[in-house]
């Protein structure tokens, strides 16, 4: 029996936060586990087998958080569990009535925006490299090898897909931003 | 914050800043706030710590509270003069609601 | 709409929908709402014409109001059982702030 | 002297509904005046002199609003001006007061909402565009003719400057939602 599970691009199959929060707890309801996340945790995480535990688990985009940020929440009694990206990480253990960090639907709101922003720098540095290759392709085709030009196309076909997919998760994350 | 820019941005209030506004007439910080306001509404509210975080964070940037102290990296906070007059202003549209509410009960 | 859903949506409840909702207990339509309004806070909230027609369009497709008759192309609203709910709830809690607030005025 | 003043591109250079409104609102004081708002007002739009007046404009998105709508907007006192493609206009005069037809922060944030939907239609058109040419120009160069692809070449530039320009101008209307 394996007792590592590894998933790839996690954030991009549950992209409403809460969403990925939901899932991280089925996950430890099954007994999979995560107690660190990083940089990249988006793109690969790793679950390692454990008890079957109710975890609540928070996502919270917060760029430069104010000092006191961490010994607020841990006084409320959440884990910290570390950043992906932007994102913080917390968990807490519970019985019956699930805990929740963000108490009215103001700040609610408030985090599904953070995200949508932190998604909206990725957006526009991948729109930026399109712009920019489709620049190339149109105005200089004749100053680049065929060999080059190729290139260039897989690269502006591969970061059109990434914008698009980028736009769409913005906009789905707006349409849910209640929750 | 100028009282006028403090009243277009805090009036009408969440009820969310109303408790924490009220919560900080004495010293206390962020947990500390949330045991207050859970006890003054008999557990209708109870405040997260993403909630508090923020909201603290937005207080004191616009000058309604302060920092008054540190202890082992939690901050102890106080209302202000500015916060004082806002959440007296709070006050008086609350008492309008419930004289017009009056019946209802 | 269930009362769990209307709760969801429309507790803790904006002044505006709270005074449009309480001036349904009588038969309205969104001019003589607002003159209602006007009357009860003392001139404080004046409500304009776009905020009345979108709060009656989200009330009634909410089934928490609903249209009595026409006259004139202009709509004659009430407010329903499911209104009449969830405003007794906005009034509890509004009584639970004031409780809360008093010494502050 | 003239008695009449074209203005194109109106809703271009001022983009934020409240500024519009305003800008409206100057025209009327100097005593130029627009009695009709068509479909294409937003790129032509023609003012006729007359008395300087205080008039409150109103400007409010409503894709299909209720059979009510006119009515109400009346009984508060509202001219009706006609509509600019989903935009309706109301005006009215004004001593000291000055009347708002939004007037509470939620419901002038959801006129500004639905002013951004109204764009991001044309947004997405243009959008879908920009990526139909820029198709054409990676995948068949070789099936166009020279003069072909310099008009889809030319047919590119001016819709991702368009693209882009919406693409701004949603932002900033987003950034100046409050008012």
């Amino acid at each position: 029996m394996k007792d590592k599970r590894t998933v790839l691009f996690s954030a991009f199959r549950h992209v409403i936060p809460a969403d990925y929060e939901s899932w991280l707890e089925r996950m430890a309801a099954e007994g999979w586990h995560i107690n660190h996340f990083r940089q990249w945790s988006s793109m690969v995480v790793t679950f390692k087998r454990g008890e079957p535990k109710k975890y609540r688990f928070v996502y919270d985009p917060q760029v430069s958080p104010r000092k006191d940020y961490i010994a607020t929440y841990e006084q409320f009694g959440w884990e910290y569990l570390g950043r992906m990206a932007s994102a913080h990480f917390w968990r807490m253990e519970y019985n019956h009535e699930r805990p929740e960090a963000f108490s009215d639907s103001e700040s609610v709101v408030a985090r599904n925006k953070r995200t949508i922003f932190a998604v909206s720098v990725s957006f526009l540095i991948f729109l930026l490299l399109d712009l920019f290759f489709a620049g190339m392709l149109i105005f200089f085709p004749h100053s680049l090898s065929k060999t080059d030009r190729t290139q260039i196309v897989i690269a502006e076909v591969f970061f059109c897909i990434l914008t698009i997919l980028l736009g769409a998760v913005m906009l789905l994350i707006r349409k849910n931003e209640k929750r | 914050m100028s009282l006028e820019q403090a009243r277009k941005r805090y009036l009408p209030m969440s009820e969310t800043m109303f408790y924490i506004l009220l919560s900080l007439r004495e010293e206390r910080h962020g947990y500390a706030i949330m045991q207050h306001v859970k006890e003054l509404t008999d557990a209708r509210i109870v405040l997260g710590a993403g909630t508090v975080y923020s909201s603290l964070g937005k207080l004191e940037g616009d000058g309604l509270i302060t920092v008054v102290r540190e202890e082992d990296r939690r901050k102890i906070y106080i209302i202000t003069p500015l916060g004082r007059g806002i959440l007296r202003e709070e006050a008086l549209r609350v008492a309008e609601l419930h004289r017009s509410a009056e019946g209802l009960l």
